[in-house]
């Protein structure tokens, strides 16, 4: 076996303060051949995928590229070693055009040429079908292109070993398909892919192979078609699926008027375009749409997250005044960013100061939660939402980004509001996780709680939506209820006529 | 707003004398900023009355303790082309290559307050206090007190500076014949606090002392703060004797009052003898103008005196 | 496909805008200086003047330039100057060598860049800690070698290897007897073709290099004297505008240059991009080092000598030049031709300032302090609208 | 209380480590020197009061303007994440404000006194209110938003003088820079622990803590949150506004007089000095102001010791500059993690070591 070999990780452990993320884990990945890596948020993963190309220094263990021993202490002996890597979060410099993102760090040529690089990039930018130019900054770009940008740059270095830690989180389908093209081709060429991903659907379309980790540890290496789906998440997770899947159809509600909670009349943003929009009590809808369709930027009108240029708001059907994220917050409105890197976490503070902020900040400047009570809501959501985390204590910025995200969730359920607003809860969060967040949010609109969804995977939104508002261009197209509500129809409307 | 009359063509050989009888005068004076110290802003309140448009000046000044500064504004003012530049030095060199440029652009150099190390010919005349002279009265005053014992504390002002190098001579040269004892010598850098500081650390030391020689007036004050807090007595018939420069009015009051003992007079008033001289109504028997200065005693010095000599309020 | 539109050239950056804008209003302010106050700013002379009394602060800004892209500070870098003047000062006045002075002005700057680069980037300590001591101990070196000023002695029995380098003389058609070293002379051999440019460099001494001029009598003026005073620029400013040179090809175009705005723009990134980081950011300080060093021996140059009290508070004009050509202390973003007209509008402030004659000494201080507020409010703003404006052309699409 | 301490043990001192170990390492070093050197008496001042002295008793009232603006400062890098480097310059304004006030009556009595101190507080926190304003609406970085403030800032204070060091002579600013009649203990000293127990109030009773340092790590988050990340940055320049206030004015009492030139000249670097001794980051976000506290003790510890050895006190800056790279070196997380390599590698030797002889 191990003569075909391409990559062998062999007992691998690494210690984080209060966390053992990896014991003794071993991994192996042959010649032509597409990888999963699975396992729960926190399993692990990312810090396996870390050690491998030197951003982590491994505690023990050894590491193996066809058959010789190596010592990787850098990103760029990694790379010199023919391993190329699209992390988890996108790592990129924003400040640097598209091109300089593709090719720095692995020319050779101590002088740049720049004229020459763009041309190159803009060529394999084509190919690739990434709405971007070469001399553009990437700054500039959407979250998704850079995202593209990133595989891009992996997937044309000579490689050996490819690693996508999580790349498809943040893409459509289509861009996912392109992805798929090229993961295949690549395999034909002999490149071993290692492959991140919570969408099991994706592992069974392209991987050959997959290994399981679970708490940091190794549950065992697979062949796809020998791994029926249930077992797979069973292995993942350590039980059953159905123990925790067991959650019906979406009840057929129906809203009176008076029901209304929030109702908007030509809300429009700095960056979102005029859109009536209105949510019951207890209800729970769904904004979808392809990438950049704006919908991420209409929940964040409704939050007065940008700035609200005009547009009505009545609230219990009161007029009300949001322009900012404190007047939502106060009129019961919390909203969970779908970066939540950059507008979610506050990275050195504890798991237990993210919990409390958004509470602190809505109880005001003058009447501070006390240490104790904010502990005891700080284990409350933890063990509520099964946080994995060392200790309350621990900064959010050191637990896996899954996690980070239920600290998050937990940060707006402990406001207990009357209307939550999810962009995009989901996203990089485990399977098991994930059935759990859709069942939290049919409880909290059993309890009368109205709630914003929004998820690029339409399986999902129509599990928990009784509604789903469809988006196309920053323009709302399309409202689909009831019997309309399946897969055919949704994607009809998103594509709207042409098909 | 006349004054800028560049001679037409002027290739023509002979050098006119510049200030001649076209209407106001240009000085461009680079002074220290007046905040510097109560002497300084005596001075630029002179040099601002007597330059003044009434007495027939088109006066600009620019204000820094910054060396690179100064010789940046001295060059600005021959390329603007002033008639006369007046220079108080922060420090005493890297005037050389701006003195020439001055002399051949054929404008004339006065130097005040301080001197400069640079060659005789390259100025009209320097009206400067004589600082060594400064320090050499109130040594010799010191010596006078027939001490049995002189144990000094020396608090310095910022190095380098001509003041700082005249008051420091002095008192250097009687420590090197071994007839007073550095007890302690630092600079506080003109700084009043600073001072203090380095009092205190002397008595905490445990050190005997029994005289403060502080360069300026602010330093002898922070002194004294640190002597009040520990007790000991200064100033007339105390165990230390205080010792300051420049003559502030509060700094001679002090003296009036018995609490210090000496101060040194430095003189800021130049800028009539220099007007005299641009305008011919005196000339220099020699490059170096030196100001009558003297020093008081504390048990000697009148009201009157504090009224005529002291500077500021 | 909605970026595919393709622009024929991509919109500015920000920093190169406001480097344009820090552009504009140095060409507004000055030509406005020129019909308000005439007098010096009709003259060439008053450019040269600045850039003669800048010259080290030039260099000096270019390497914090390049700190600041790396997303670094040195807030060192006017108290190494300043121990150079001191040390390559003291070693000329005890019979030092012209070039051996060179090779102490730059031993000495690179030592700080090596040391504190070392510290900072493979130690993981706070720039601005590192810097700071490294002021406080260049600061203190400088007193601790002399308090007293330091003029050069530039009379020529002293140095000891001019006579050596009489001998040098030899080769050329001059006669070694008659032979003085003073600028004019070299510049007239030059001229006259009786010397070659690289002959007068070998004959060089302190003096030539000191009292040095590139003449353009052409631009100059009429002095009232009748006396012709040419433009002259000191051998400072060439080598300044060499800096300048030098470093916007590095950033613009070498690998290293390239990398000090990843590290900068994410440091994390720049090291998942596969940019050895600890090693870039150790080579910014060490530029950043040796342009201070180089920064030195121009301000020796330009002064002919060692004072404790020299280039105090250079760091900070460093600084604000660097921001008003448009580098961001965030790091990530900046441009170093930026940076040398941010030096340029600082001293034309400072111009101004003096020829408008406010003679009350507070005021000088107080407008030059507003004239920066305004300037830095104008960028902010100018920031601001512009990426309103972006937004707005989003939306209309 | 009990948990406190077994943290301590458990996690070691944290942030507050390398300067308490700083603080232990001098106090150590000059008890070698010197065994009197932290001798402290009860001398009988000039005014008549039993007043304590001694070099701890020096450095202990000399830092109290540092450890002053250090709290204030420790606020502003947190929010902004960057350097007010005008505190030295606006002091001067304070206490210059604070002069005019008290020469502009006639007697100087207690209520004088009290209101020069208040224009002097408002004064301050405005020009605080003016350098928070350049950074947190026009987003100006902090270091050149406050770059105005210090160009011109003491020339300002020249023209509320009207001249040159002024002085006042008062035994009540004399209580101020010195003793009150009966308390042994330097007034200064007094002020610091005062600012310190207020600075603690504002901590329990407000979220200041939380709201700054959400602000300073991740603003765009904090915005999202519903915190106005405006208003906590202005908030912390005014409170520094503040501090430097109270540090202006204590300046000014311990003398009686004002020179704009030289009041708390170059304080700004030591400032900034003694928050990054005192383990925060001058980056911003988290911050522990009890670090910021002890750092400007470490930065006069160090003067006054050298001081007393007689270095001159041009050259104290370089002993300092050694003194302070040992520190941070110390500090440095690399050197840190050596530590505990070796420390566990010497651990496991001894541990493995009778084993082997067991074999
Ligand atoms: N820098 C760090 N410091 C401390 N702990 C860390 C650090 N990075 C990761 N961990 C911990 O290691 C564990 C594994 O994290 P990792 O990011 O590898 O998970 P993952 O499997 O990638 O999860 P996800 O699916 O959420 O991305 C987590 O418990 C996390 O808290
Ligand atoms: N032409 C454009 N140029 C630059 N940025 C754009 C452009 N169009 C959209 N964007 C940005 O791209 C991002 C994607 O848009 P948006 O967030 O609305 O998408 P979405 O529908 O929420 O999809 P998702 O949440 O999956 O990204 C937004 O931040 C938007 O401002
Ligand atoms: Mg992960
Ligand atoms: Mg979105």
């Amino acid at each position: 076996m191990a003569d075909h070999a391409l990559l062998e990780m062999r007992h691998i452990n690494k210690l984080f303060p209060g966390v053992k993320a990896l014991s003794d884990v071993d991994f192996t990945l042959r010649k032509g051949e597409i990888h999963a890596l699975m396992g729960e948020n926190g399993a692990g993963k990312s810090t396996l995928i870390k050690v491998l190309t030197g951003v982590y220094q491994n505690d023990g263990g050894e590491i193996r590229v066809e058959g010789k021993n190596i010592s990787i202490r850098s990103p760029q002996d990694a790379q010199n070693n023919g391993i190329s890597t699209v992390y988890q979060e996108i790592t990129l410099c924003p400040n640097l055009t598209v091109a300089e993102n593709m090719f720095i760090g692995r020319e050779k040529d101590v002088f740049v040429h720049n004229r020459r690089r763009e041309k190159r990039a803009n060529e394999l930018l084509g190919e690739l079908g990434i709405p971007a130019r070469g001399s553009q900054m990437l700054g500039n770009c959407s979250l998704a292109v850079q995202q593209m940008v990133a595989i891009a740059r992996a997937v044309d270095m000579n490689c050996k070993v490819l690693i996508l830690d999580e790349p498809t989180s943040s893409l459509d389908d289509k861009e996912v398909n392109v992805l798929f093209g090229l993961m295949r081709d690549l395999k034909a060429r002999g490149v071993g892919i290692i492959f991140v991903t919570h969408f099991l659907e994706q592992v069974y379309e392209v991987c050959d192979r997959i290994t399981v980790l679970r708490n940091g540890e190794l549950v065992g290496e697979y062949l796809t078609e020998e791994l029926p789906q249930v077992q797979l998440v069973a292995k993942m997770i350590g039980k059953d699926l159905d123990e925790i899947s067991s959650f019906g159809e979406v009840e057929e509600k129906e809203f009176s008027d008076a029901d209304i909670f929030y109702e908007a009349k030509k809300l429009s943003s700095s960056d979102a375009l005029p859109f009536d929009f209105e949510i019951h009590k207890g209800e729970v809808n769904g904004f979808t749409g392809l990438l950049g369709s704006g919908r991420s930027e209409s929940v964040r009108a409704i939050f007065g997250a940008d700035k609200v240029n005009g547009g009505t708001v009545k609230i219990n059907g009161k007029h009300v005044k949001i322009t900012k994220p404190i007047d939502a917050m106060k009129n019961g409105i919390g909203y969970l960013a779908e970066d939540r890197k950059r507008d979610g976490i506050i990275a050195d503070l504890s798991v237990r100061e993210n919990i409390i902020l958004a509470l602190q900040v809505m109880k005001g400047f003058f009447k501070p939660i006390s240490r104790s009570e904010s502990e005891a809501f700080a284990d409350e959501y933890i063990k509520v939402l099964n946080i994995k985390t060392a200790s309350r204590e621990t900064p959010i910025g050191s637990l896996s980004g899954g996690n980070q995200q239920k600290v998050i969730l937990a940060r707006w359920l402990l406001t207990h509001p009357d209307y939550l607003i999810l962009d995009e809860p989901t996203r990089g969060i485990d399977v098991g996780t994930k059935l759990e967040i859709q069942k939290l949010v049919l409880k909290l609109a059993e309890d009368g709680v109205a709630v914003t969804f929004i998820s690029s995977e339409i399986e999902e939104m129509l599990r928990t939506c009784s509604r789903l508002i469809v988006m196309r261009d920053r323009r709302i197209v399309g409202e689909l209820k009831g019997s309309d509500l399946n897969q055919a129809q949704v994607m009809k409307t998103i594509a709207g006529g042409e098909s | 707003n006349g004054g800028k009359a560049p001679a037409g063509g002027g290739t023509s050989g002979t050098p006119a004398p510049a200030p001649a009888a076209s209407g106001t005068i240009k000085v461009g004076v680079v002074n220290n900023p007046p905040s510097e110290s109560g002497y300084r802003e005596a001075n630029v309140k002179d040099m601002e009355a007597v330059f003044s448009p009434e007495n027939g000046y088109e006066l600009k000044t620019a204000y820094s303790l910054k060396n690179d500064e100064q010789l940046q504004a001295a060059q600005g003012f021959i390329t603007e082309g002033v008639d006369y530049l007046l220079i108080s030095a922060a420090e005493t060199t890297g005037w050389d290559e701006v003195l020439k440029n001055a002399q051949e652009a054929g404008i004339k150099v006065y130097l005040f307050d301080r001197m400069i190390d640079v060659d005789e010919s390259l100025y009209e005349a320097a009206v400067v206090s004589d600082m060594s002279a400064e320090g050499d009265t109130a040594v010799q005053w010191l010596l006078d007190q027939n001490l049995p014992e002189y144990n000094v504390v020396h608090i310095q002002g910022a190095m380098g500076s001509d003041a700082q190098i005249g008051r420091t001579g002095a008192l250097d040269a009687q420590f090197a014949s071994g007839k007073m004892n550095k007890v302690v010598q630092q600079t506080a850098t003109w700084d009043e606090a600073e001072a203090k500081k380095i009092v205190e650390s002397v008595i905490n030391s445990g050190e005997e002392f029994n005289v403060i020689y502080a360069e300026n007036d602010g330093m002898a004050k922070g002194a004294v703060a640190a002597l009040d807090e520990h007790g000991i007595k200064h100033g007339v018939d105390g165990d230390v004797i205080v010792m300051g420069f420049d003559c502030n009015k509060w700094a001679l009051r002090e003296l009036l009052a018995g609490n210090w003992n000496y101060d040194g007079q430095c003189s800021p008033f130049q800028a009539q003898i220099i007007s005299d001289l641009i305008q011919g109504k005196t000339t220099a028997s020699s490059k170096k103008i030196i100001n009558e200065e003297k020093g008081f005693d504390a048990k000697t010095i009148t009201q009157d005196d504090i009224d005529t000599y002291g500077l500021g309020e | 496909m909605k970026n595919t539109k393709t622009f024929r050239r991509e919109p500015l950056t920000d920093s190169q805008l406001l480097m344009t804008i820090a552009i504009c209003i140095f060409l507004v302010m000055y030509v406005g200086a020129m019909l308000i106050f005439k007098g010096g700013f009709l003259r060439a002379n008053q450019i040269f003047d600045i850039l003669n009394d800048n010259a080290p602060l030039i260099i000096v800004s270019c390497g914090l330039t390049i700190v600041m892209i790396g997303g670094g500070i040195d807030i060192s870098v006017g108290a190494v100057t300043s121990l150079v003047v001191m040390a390559c000062a003291l070693f000329l006045n005890n019979g030092g060598n012209v070039y051996l002075s060179m090779l102490l002005a730059i031993g000495i700057g690179l030592g700080f860049g090596l040391v504190q680069g070392f510290l900072i980037s493979y130690l993981d300590i706070q720039p601005f800690i590192v810097t700071l001591a490294g002021m406080f101990f260049a600061r203190g070196m400088t007193t601790i070698l002399s308090v007293d000023p330091q003029k050069v002695n530039i009379d020529p029995i002293h140095n000891l290897f001019e006579t050596i380098h009489r001998g040098a003389l030899v080769n050329t058609s001059i006669d070694p007897q008659t032979f003085n070293t003073s600028t004019e002379n070299l510049t007239e051999l030059v001229r006259d073709g009786k010397m070659t440019f690289f002959e007068a460099i070998k004959n060089m001494n302190f003096r030539t290099l000191l009292e040095g001029k590139i003449k353009i009598d052409w631009l100059g003026y009429t002095a009232p004297n009748g006396n012709r005073i040419p433009a002259s620029m000191e051998y400072g400013v060439v080598i300044a505008l060499l800096c300048v040179v030098v470093i916007f090809l590095l950033l613009k175009f070498h690998k290293l240059g390239r990398g000090f705005y990843a590290l900068g723009g994410n440091q994390t990134s720049a090291l998942m991009l596969g940019i050895n980081v600890k090693r870039t950011r150790f080579l910014s300080y060490v530029i950043c080092g040796l342009l201070s060093g180089i920064s030195g021996y121009v301000f020796l140059l330009h002064t002919g000598a060692g004072n404790a009290t020299n280039a105090v508070g250079m760091e900070m004009n460093a600084i604000a030049a660097s921001i008003i050509g448009g580098t961001l202390l965030s790091g990530g973003v900046g441009n170093v031709v930026g940076t040398f007209f941010g030096v340029m509008i600082l001293n034309t402030i400072k111009k101004i300032v003096v020829t408008s004659g406010l003679n009350a000494p507070w005021w000088q201080s107080v407008t030059t302090g507003g004239m920066l507020c305004f300037f830095i409010i104008l960028q902010s703003v100018v920031i601001f609208i512009r990426s309103k404006v972006r937004r707005s052309r989003i939306s209309k699409k | 209380m009990k948990n406190n301490f077994k943290n301590i043990f458990k996690n070691g001192l944290g942030q507050l480590t390398i300067p308490i170990i700083a603080i232990l390492l001098l106090v150590i070093f000059n008890l070698i020197r010197d065994p009197s050197f932290f001798r402290i008496t009860i001398e009988i001042d000039n005014a008549g009061n039993r007043v304590l002295a001694g070099n701890l008793i020096s450095i202990i009232n000399a830092a109290s303007e540092l450890a002053i603006l250090a709290m204030g400062m420790t606020l502003v890098t947190a929010a902004s994440g960057g350097q007010d480097i005008s505190v030295g310059a606006a002091a001067a304004i304070a206490g210059s404000a604070f002069v005019k006030v008290l020469k502009s009556g006639g007697n100087i009595n207690g209520l004088i006194v009290l209101l020069a101190f208040v224009v002097a507080v408002i004064v301050a926190m405005c020009f605080g209110a003016f350098n928070g304003t350049l950074v947190s609406i026009f987003k100006i970085q902090p270091m050149i938003a406050t770059l105005i403030l210090f160009t011109c800032g003491r020339s300002i204070a020249y023209w509320i003088n009207g001249g040159a060091t002024p002085t006042v002579d008062s035994s009540i600013v004399k209580a101020i820079g010195g003793f009150i009649p009966g308390c042994p203990i330097p007034t200064p000293v007094l002020i610091v622990i005062a600012m310190a127990i207020i600075f603690k109030l504002v901590f329990h009773f407000t979220s200041l803590e939380l709201f700054t340092q959400s602000v300073g790590i991740n603003g765009s988050a904090a915005k999202l949150n519903g915190i106005n990340s405006t208003w906590i940055k202005l908030l912390s320049f005014i409170i520094l506004g503040a501090c430097v206030a109270v540090a202006g004015c204590i300046g000014v009492s311990r003398l009686g007089l004002i020179n704009h030139e030289t009041l708390l000249i170059d304080i700004e670097m030591d400032t900034i000095l003694a928050v990054a001794i005192g383990g925060n980051s001058l980056g911003g976000g988290k911050f522990k102001m009890a670090g910021s506290i002890i750092g400007a003790y470490v930065i006069h510890i160090l003067t006054v010791t050298l001081y007393a050895m007689k270095v001159p006190s041009t050259d104290v800056k370089a002993y300092k500059a050694i003194v302070i790279i040992i520190l941070v070196v110390i500090g440095s997380p690399v050197i840190k993690k050596w530590f505990a390599k070796t420390a566990a590698r010497i651990k496991n030797k001894k541990a493995s070591a009778p084993m082997k002889g067991a074999q």
